[in-house]
């Protein structure tokens, strides 16, 4: 599979067909990946296909001049859609490598499954439905559901969508959207102050590295409404009201464009659990509006479309 | 901003209104002229189309310790800029749920249609959104209570 | 001379502390390991801790703090200044982020005294904590720093096995240690194993950067773009190596303000963000490769200039933490030697 | 196994808190231009009033208290001691609150801070001033200054230029510059209207033509950055040395005293270390950074 990614990377570059190729390469640090931006076919040997290509590379699809090849897993590719229908990404002017996806293996899951540190871990490797953790020397397995990401056990598009060149056999999926949601559901079940004082507790922590905006493909504003001065929406001091109030606004922001990769919450630096905000989101959106982003092209932006009839029970 | 503070005898809850130009705000204009009470807790500031309405205004006026928003707008198909009230209504319906997914009482955010004649169901939503409002008590949403003892926030 | 305590009386050793200082010591909140204030029991962190998220400057450099409060009163503006902090102990700083403390002193210290950071500075006491298990991140020897060795903090501890070795660094320790009950005295086996470990420790760190003529490097790389734009093409300019590096002390200041009465801020702020240099007309670090070119520069050109020390501790925060892995070691290792440039 | 030992470079003094700004009062506006305003103020504090010094080119920062901070150049004169001048263009969160302040109302100043024109470096020489726009503000300091001491100087030219006869500041200093006749005074603009009988172009195309002698001279530049980027290269033709060119640079700045970091030229803060440079100062990152 890696192999063919790299030809066919590689003969894009020489025949000119694209400018870059965004992929990814090995990282610094045991089970890390890094993308890697390149106009230089000889790094297409570097690139890689495995179960920690953690970025949705669409993010830098809008800062980028010229024509892209990019390598995009399910959940990538349908950001890449929702680029598109923004008028963010000319269809034309990127070539999809889709690569099939059974899921991404989460290394703090992996680490709290052995009680070890990522850099302490000999090993982690997948066969199907189980995931093998090796430590010291001891080979542990679990069901690939405890060591997947959240967002992957949800995947409705393990396989992208939208590709023009397709790496591999379609992909299956272990999923448990129940085990998905599993948050969500207990915030769900929680008395409304509850809720509110864990995300306060939550937003407590933030520091304001706006790694989940930087990070978020939907998030490609120019100039962020947090960075307003006239009027200062929210306070630029990072305390809990303000992170936490800002955290709501991009959250409604991105309503529509979001497509549940997962990237704000891998980036957060602090752990605040934003999964449990995006998606909700996600669900809100397609509860009441039959709609789901990066699934079609040709579709209007959530929120700059409308039914005559929609919810009406909302409004008195 | 005027804070509201615990040693108040009497709570009143402050209501932020944003009504269209078109409409709600006229409807209130003819409650008032046409003397239909309504409750004095509706301060209220005059948008060009419901679809102004920012999600932002809403945070923004709870932050600021309103206790609670409501936003008013031209009925479907009713829009002076034929299709404001559409892009509102999304919004509004996200923006509801999602508040009350993060713990804010439903109650302090609502909307309505409310035409340029509908001065009695101005009256009433004022009323009834007024009432919810005094249901739920005063905003302390985004009080520190660290804070408010005095104690260093720290990171 | 040194002491020893058991791993077991750590507990009962910062309580006793505890009487005289507000004791901070690691913690998980949430899964994310800060220097919180000690609950008074828990030494759990014994077991897991390796180094923290956040970095303990933020005991002396808070992500938000109060300046001052102004009031509007008849008289006019009345300013306030906040009361002096506790005295606070930090125990089981890594001699990476001591060493950062030392660095940041440097710049607060300079020109103009920054009341705010010095006063919690003279204020504390740092108790190392020998780093035994480095992350494969970790390069701190590389930049004349070693795990287990460290000159930046008070008193120095040192795992050898199921106690510690207590070693006296400064004036401060010593009269700490002094007043300190329950230590025992060391033997001369206790001492070698001592040694043996911090040796092991050092050699346990395993990256590292060439630092030779780094700043003279990086000045002939300056004006070198295209090397620049390939460095920064995957940052994603968020603030996470920055806000939660141990020596980056950039800061804004910010008013709030609420009726008559409010208060000016200062909190972390970071070179990485577009609109941190943002002029009205125009900002000369528009581009992200100049922003990236300011944040190593700064640490490994710069600061060297103006401080004759590099501002980089190599405790492998922003590596571990980076969302797109963007390594700061492999950046210095591919700046350009001078010869190149001579040639060009 | 190595450990470097930096404590050598620790040491504590105490000092009072720098942060803390004094209160002082508007005791006159003056419109300069549809966006700028001068603000004519002092301390409250009747014995900072009296012991309150500074010096031409230093800046201070100006708190509307509960909106923020922000830095201003002295545009006032050291030899006139009454009172301090700051001119404030509208363009940011600050600036617009300024703008809406009246006489007698409170502000809050720190300062001064940053070094200063060298004026025992310009004693007996031919000055060349040039500025463009609110550039004039901090060479308007130093202006008055010299010419409060106009037998210590040479010859005098200056250049100042606006986008409009609308933009230019300080008309009333422009007015008593044009007649004195010890100053040779050069105003233009880039583009005149119906009323403007005056010269016409760029600041440095006009100083082409002035083409001032660079023997024995110092030229002291300020304006935008796109001037200054323009005007050094028509100063160099003319023959001056990068010691003979002095600037003031602008940056987005916090805190004033070096700490912040965001207004740094490579090692150099320009509040710290400026921000007034000389060009052979900064001329390495003139390309990337000024």
């Amino acid at each position: 599979m890696e192999q063919k990614l790299r030809d066919e990377a590689k003969a894009l570059l020489e025949q000119g067909k694209v400018d870059y190729i965004i992929g990814f390469a090995p990282g610094s640090l045991k089970f890390t990946t890094t993308p890697l931006i390149t106009k230089d076919k000889g790094d297409a040997d570097r690139l890689v296909i495995n179960p920690f290509i953690v970025n949705n590379l669409s993010v830098f699809l809008t800062e980028i001049k010229g024509r892209v090849g990019i390598v995009a897993k399910g959940c990538d590719s349908r950001s890449i859609v929702s680029l598109i229908q923004d008028n963010k990404v000319a269809r034309e002017g990127v070539i999809i490598l889709g690569v099939p996806c059974p899921g991404l293996i989460d290394v703090n899951r992996a680490e709290k499954l052995v009680g070890k540190d990522r850099d302490e871990i000999d090993d982690i490797t997948r066969d199907g439905d189980k995931i093998a953790i090796t430590v010291g020397g001891k080979k542990k397995e679990f069901p690939a559901t405890e060591v997947l990401f959240d967002d992957c056990l949800s995947c409705e598009s393990p396989t992208p969508e939208e590709y023009d060149i397709l790496i591999g056999e379609p992909a299956q999926l272990a999923c448990d959207t129940e085990l998905s949601r599993e948050k969500i559901k207990q915030l769900e079940g929680m008395p409304l102050e509850q809720r509110w004082e864990f995300w306060k507790g939550e937003f407590n922590h933030c520091i304001r590295c706006y790694a989940c905006r930087q990070v978020c493909p939907a998030c490609f504003c120019e100039r962020c409404f947090v960075e307003e001065t006239e009027p200062q929406w929210v306070h630029p001091v990072p305390r809990w009201q303000d992170n936490l109030m800002f955290q709501i606004a991009r959250i409604l922001h991105v309503a529509g464009r979001c497509v549940d990769c997962g990237e704000c919450e891998r980036a957060c630096p602090v752990n605040i659990p934003l999964r449990s905000l995006t998606k909700k989101m996600d669900e809100i959106v397609y509860d009441l509006f039959k709609y789901q982003a990066g699934t079609d092209k040709e579709a209007k932006p959530f929120l700059t479309a409308y039914e005559q009839e929609e919810a009406e029970d909302l409004i008195r | 901003m005027e804070q509201e503070t615990k040693k108040e005898a009497k709570w009143e809850p402050k209501l932020l209104g944003f009504l269209c130009r078109w409409c709600s705000y006229a409807g209130a204009d003819l409650a008032g002229t046409s003397r239909k009470k309504y409750p004095a807790n509706i301060r209220i500031i005059r948008i060009p189309c419901s679809g102004r309405a920012d999600p932002l205004f809403i945070l923004k006026a709870l932050r600021m310790g309103f206790d609670g928003v409501l936003i008013s707008g031209c009925h479907p198909g009713e829009c002076h800029y034929q299709t404001g009230n559409y892009y509102a209504r999304r919004r509004i319906a996200i923006t509801k749920k999602f508040l009350e997914y993060l713990g804010i009482e439903p109650e302090r955010f609502q909307a309505s249609w409310c035409s340029a004649s509908e001065a009695i169901k101005f009256a009433e939503v004022v009323t009834d959104v007024t009432k919810g409002l005094k249901e739920v008590g005063p905003n302390r949403l985004f009080i520190d209570e660290r804070e408010e003892h005095g104690a260093k926030a720290s990171g | 001379m040194s002491r020893k305590i058991s791993k077991k009386d750590i507990g009962k050793l910062l309580s006793q502390w505890g009487e005289k200082f507000t004791v901070f010591a690691p913690a998980k909140d949430e899964g994310m390991a800060k220097m919180a204030e000690w609950d008074g029991k828990d030494t759990s962190f014994l077991d897991w801790y390796r180094n923290t998220v956040v970095p303990p400057k933020a005991n002396f450099l808070p992500s938000m703090e109060k300046m001052f409060s102004f009031r509007q009163g008849e008289e006019g503006y009345q300013l306030e200044t906040p009361s002096e902090i506790d005295k606070q102990l930090v125990f089981g700083i890594r001699p990476c982020d001591a060493r950062a403390l030392s660095i940041l002193d440097m710049t607060f210290e300079d020109a103009y005294e920054d009341p705010y950071y010095l006063g919690r500075r003279k204020n504390s006491l740092l108790i190392g904590l020998g780093c035994t298990n480095p992350c494969d991140s970790c390069f701190c020897t590389s930049l004349g720093i070693s795990p287990t060795e460290s000159n930046d903090v008070d008193l120095m501890f040192t795992d050898i096995d199921d106690e510690f070795l207590i070693e006296e660094v400064t004036d401060k320790g010593k009269e700490l240690l002094a007043s300190t009950s329950g230590l025992e005295e060391t033997t001369e086996a206790e001492v070698t194993k001592a040694k043996e470990a911090k040796e092991k420790a050092y050699s346990r760190v395993t990256r590292t950067i060439n630092t030779e003529a780094i700043a003279d490097r990086l000045l002939a790389s300056f004006d070198n773009q295209d090397f620049w734009e390939q460095i920064a093409a995957k940052c994603l300019s968020c603030g996470i190596c920055t806000l939660l590096c141990p020596t980056c002390y950039c800061f804004d200041i910010n008013d709030e303000l609420v009726g008559k009465e409010g208060a000016r801020f200062r909190s972390w702020d970071s070179c990485g963000f577009c609109l941190y240099t943002k002029m009205p007309m125009e900002n000369p670090r528009h581009e992200k490769w100049h922003r990236v070119r300011q944040r190593v520069c700064h640490k490994y050109e710069f600061y060297p200039m103006n401080f004759d020390v590099i501002a980089c501790t190599g405790c492998g925060r922003c590596i571990r933490l980076c969302p797109v892995n963007w390594d700061i070691t492999q950046t210095l290792e591919s700046v350009p030697a001078e010869l190149e440039k001579q040639k060009a | 196994m190595s450990v470097t030992d930096i404590s050598h470079r620790k040491r504590f003094l105490a000092r009072d808190n720098v942060y803390l700004p004094h209160i002082v009062v508007i005791e006159k506006i003056i419109e300069e231009t549809p966006a700028v305003r001068t603000f004519h103020f002092n301390f409250k504090d009747e014995k900072l009033r009296q012991e309150f010094t500074f010096e031409s080119g230093q800046f201070g920062e100006l708190s509307i208290f509960g909106v923020g901070e922000a830095t201003f150049c002295i545009a006032s004169s050291p030899t006139r001691k009454d009172y301090l001048e700051c001119a404030v263009n509208r363009v940011g969160r600050v600036t617009n609150a300024l703008h809406r302040l009246g006489v007698g109302a409170e502000m809050g100043f720190r300062g001064p801070y940053g070094n200063s024109f060298p004026l025992d470096f310009m004693q007996g020489k031919n000055l060349v001033f040039i500025a463009g726009g609110i550039g004039l503000a901090p060479l308007r300091s130093l202006i008055w200054n010299v010419l409060d001491n106009r037998d210590k100087y040479q010859n005098i030219d200056i250049i100042y230029g606006a986008r409009s006869p609308a933009d230019l500041c300080f008309k009333y200093d422009l007015e008593a510059w044009e007649k004195d006749k010890t100053v040779n005074m050069f105003t233009t603009v880039d583009k005149g209207d119906e009323t403007w009988t005056g010269r016409e172009g760029f600041v440095p195309t006009v100083l082409e033509q002035v083409a001032p002698s660079a023997k024995d001279a110092v030229a002291i530049v300020c304006g935008p950055p796109i001037m200054i980027r323009f005007t050094f290269p028509v100063l160099e033709k003319l023959g001056f040395t990068p010691e003979q060119m002095i600037t003031t640079l602008e940056k987005r700045m916090k805190c004033g005293i070096g700490k912040c970091g965001r207004c740094n030229i490579g090692n150099i803060f320009v509040c710290r270390d400026g921000p007034v440079f000389s060009f052979a100062q900064i001329k390495d990152f003139i390309s990337s950074e000024v």
